[in-house]
């Protein structure tokens, strides 16, 4: 049962990190602050759900667990309210949303990319 | 067991060092200072699971309680300076000093 | 590993080093604000880094732990980071004001206006 | 594995330290401040530093950011570029940095149990009997507290003094007209950014009772005043970032925060004439109780509880004054 747990934790927590690592390189290829957005928030959602809970399987039902818990509840508020401040403060800034050159672009089909 | 997870959210961090180092604009430096806190947080308590000190999880419990001030300062500061400029260009235009 | 064992040291150098160039030759007062904050991080990785013991634990009682690193560094420096951020708040006051007075917060341009230079 | 990442995270150090010397423009260096104070709250848990990790967090997590961006929105964002000025700074640095590199050569390694630092008596006294003589658990707390109560009391007076200053240079200059978020409209984040105050305001109370806990707990876990102060002070910034300045000191007036200011010290230097009183040294606190133990731990609660006051009213009151002079220095320019 030990050993069982212990395995998948050891997974959640790899997986944790591969998420992280993922969200890092998607940082850094996306063309825009915008979708780089959607890459960093991959990392405060699912990422931090994969790592909390295999260090939650760790922990079990005591206070520690809890504990986790509720970081990973604080963690999904304030990441996506910041995540949000931070679009609307860019895009108030009046930084334009990338659009691929020869493509055509959203404000000719209508405006559809105003996040 | 938490080396490995260590060691990709290293990778992580370092990646969106990178983007803050680069990052054309300056939003993408804050977003990747963000990101980098969420990764931090996340860090920290797996360390502390690593060396057994558990109530490490208090300060990553810190970071996600407070660090989103932040951004919201940068809005605010964003705004701010937004509002200063137009107010220059009005005042630019010769429009009448109004009241603030 | 014997080289390693001196690299806190080493980094901790050049932190300060940055912090003291950015001191001596940035013009910009904020910019000096900034060298004065990395100058006083590099002091606490210092500190904190001769606290370490290899294989030590956090100094917090347990049951069964007999090596704990030394709690000493930590304290000193635990009282140090909110003074360090007290002082700073302190500066950044004292560029407000000489902005307030000069119009500018460029070191030149101060001593341009400064009467007594 | 601690040491492969005490090694990563210190040359993340030194590559953010780098990138902040390089760049002109301050309002990302302000943001790889940001970055640095996270990495440097990743060192010191990696050192086995809790207490001071959680310190580093409170403190670079929200206000020092908010510090640098107030100064910032008064007095610009860009560094000025100019050539020339380089070189000698340059070669004093290079110097120096040599100097003190060579002087590392004699110091003892990494994690050296054979340190002078950790053989001296003291650290074995602080170590093997604190816990003993206190009853308290968390070292750092007993030795901040106890051991070294007359530093902290000073620390305390540091602080103290730094809220004095910045009230005396930038305290009374204050308008009456509104801030720039106030020149949008009347309540402009009532408006515009729903969801911040929405979660803004249910994360207050949260934050308030965390720094509770934090200040309570500092006896068994990693916490104590100083990091209780700063949080409790970020759950009052959060306040003033929603609803603005005036709110804000509707709330908790100035006049308090700078009778609470000085209360916090008083409470301190109270419990060690109270000590004296009872016929024992100030500051030794084994005169509180008829046990030993029960005492020191009594004192250190009052003493934190003195630190906690002292620091959350400095350094709101630090935020406050910043923010409320954002508003006098936008008036001036107007006039200008």
């Amino acid at each position: 049962m030990d050993m069982a747990l212990d395995v998948l934790s050891w997974i959640l927590l790899a997986l944790g990190g591969a998420v992280a690592v993922l969200s890092g390189v998607g940082l850094l290829r996306f063309p825009d602050v915008y979708s780089r957005m959607h890459a960093a928030s991959m990392l405060e959602s699912l990422g931090a759900f994969c790592v909390l809970l295999g260090l939650f399987l760790q922990a079990g039902f005591t206070v520690v667990g809890a504990k986790l818990a509720i970081l990973y509840v604080f963690l999904l508020l304030t990441a996506a309210t910041a995540g949000h401040a931070l679009a609307k403060s860019t895009y108030e800034a009046g930084v334009k949303p990338y659009e691929r050159p020869g493509r055509r672009t959203d404000s000719q089909l209508g405006e559809g990319s105003n996040g | 067991m938490y080396d490995f997870a260590a060691f990709l959210l290293l990778v992580a961090m370092a990646l969106s060092i990178v983007r803050a180092l680069q990052g054309p604009t300056v939003f993408d430096r804050i977003l990747a200072a963000n990101m980098f806190g969420s990764a931090t947080v996340l860090m920290i308590t797996t360390v502390g699971f690593m060396i057994e000190r558990t109530d490490l999880v208090d300060i990553g419990l810190i970071y996600a309680l407070v660090s989103f001030t932040g951004t919201i300062a940068v809005l605010r500061y964003v705004e701010y300076e937004r509002v200063m400029a137009e107010k220059q260009a009005k005042r630019a235009a010769g429009a009448p000093k109004e009241q603030l | 590993m014997s080289a390693l064992g001196l690299y806190n040291y080493w980094i901790f150098i050049f932190l300060m080093m940055c912090g003291f160039y950015l001191l001596l030759s940035a013009r910009n007062l904020v910019k000096k604000i900034v060298g004065l904050n990395l100058f006083q991080t590099s002091v606490f990785v210092f500190y904190i880094s001769t606290g370490k013991v290899t294989g030590g634990a956090v100094p917090i009682f347990t049951e069964g732990v007999a090596v704990y690193s030394n709690p000493l560094p930590h304290v000193l420096i635990l009282t140090a980071i909110v003074v360090g951020v007290a002082g700073t708040a302190l500066g950044l006051a004292l560029t407000l004001r000489i902005k307030d007075t000069y119009g500018t917060v460029e070191e030149d341009e101060i001593d341009a206006k400064d009467p007594l230079t | 594995m601690v040491q492969f990442l005490d090694v990563i995270l210190l040359t993340f150090l030194a590559v953010v330290a780098f990138a902040a010397v390089r760049m002109r423009d301050l309002f990302g260096i302000a943001m790889l401040l940001g970055v640095f104070s996270f990495l440097s709250a990743s060192l010191f848990v990696v050192l086995d530093a809790a207490d001071v990790a959680m310190t580093e967090a409170a403190v670079g997590a929200g206000v020092s950011t908010i510090l640098v961006l107030s100064t910032l929105a008064a007095t610009g964002k860009t560094v000025r570029p100019r050539s020339g000025r380089w070189k000698l700074p340059l070669f004093v640095t290079v110097m120096v940095g040599a100097a003190l590199a060579y002087g590392t050569l004699d110091m003892p390694r990494y994690g050296d149990p054979s340190a002078p630092i950790q053989v001296h008596p003291i650290a074995k006294h602080y170590i093997e009997v604190s816990p003993q003589e206190s009853g308290i658990p968390n070292m750092v707390t007993t030795l901040l507290a106890f051991y070294r109560g007359f530093d902290t009391l000073g620390e305390t007076g540091v602080v103290f003094t730094a809220g004095i200053g910045v009230l005396a240079l930038i305290g009374r200059r204050r308008r009456q007209d509104g801030t720039a978020a106030e020149a949008l409209g009347p309540d402009v984040v009532a408006e515009r950014h729903i969801i911040v105050r929405v979660v803004g305001k249910m994360m207050i109370p949260l934050v308030l009772l965390f720094a509770c806990y934090v200040q309570a707990h500092g006896d068994y876990g990693p916490g104590g005043g100083f990091q209780a102060g700063v949080i409790f002070a970020s759950g009052l910034m959060i306040y003033m970032l929603l609803f603005g300045i005036d709110a804000a000191e509707r709330l908790v007036p100035p006049s308090v925060l700078q009778r609470l200011i000085a209360l916090g010290l008083l409470i301190y230097g109270g419990i060690g004439v109270v000590n004296i009183l009872q016929g024992g040294h100030f500051l030794d606190y084994r005169t509180l109780s008829s046990d030993a133990a029960h005492g020191i731990h009594y004192g250190v609660l009052g003493i934190e509880l003195g630190v906690g006051i002292t620091v959350t009213a400095v350094i709101t009151t630090i935020i406050f004054t910043f923010t409320g002079y954002l508003r006098r220095g936008s008036a001036t320019q107007q006039e200008a």
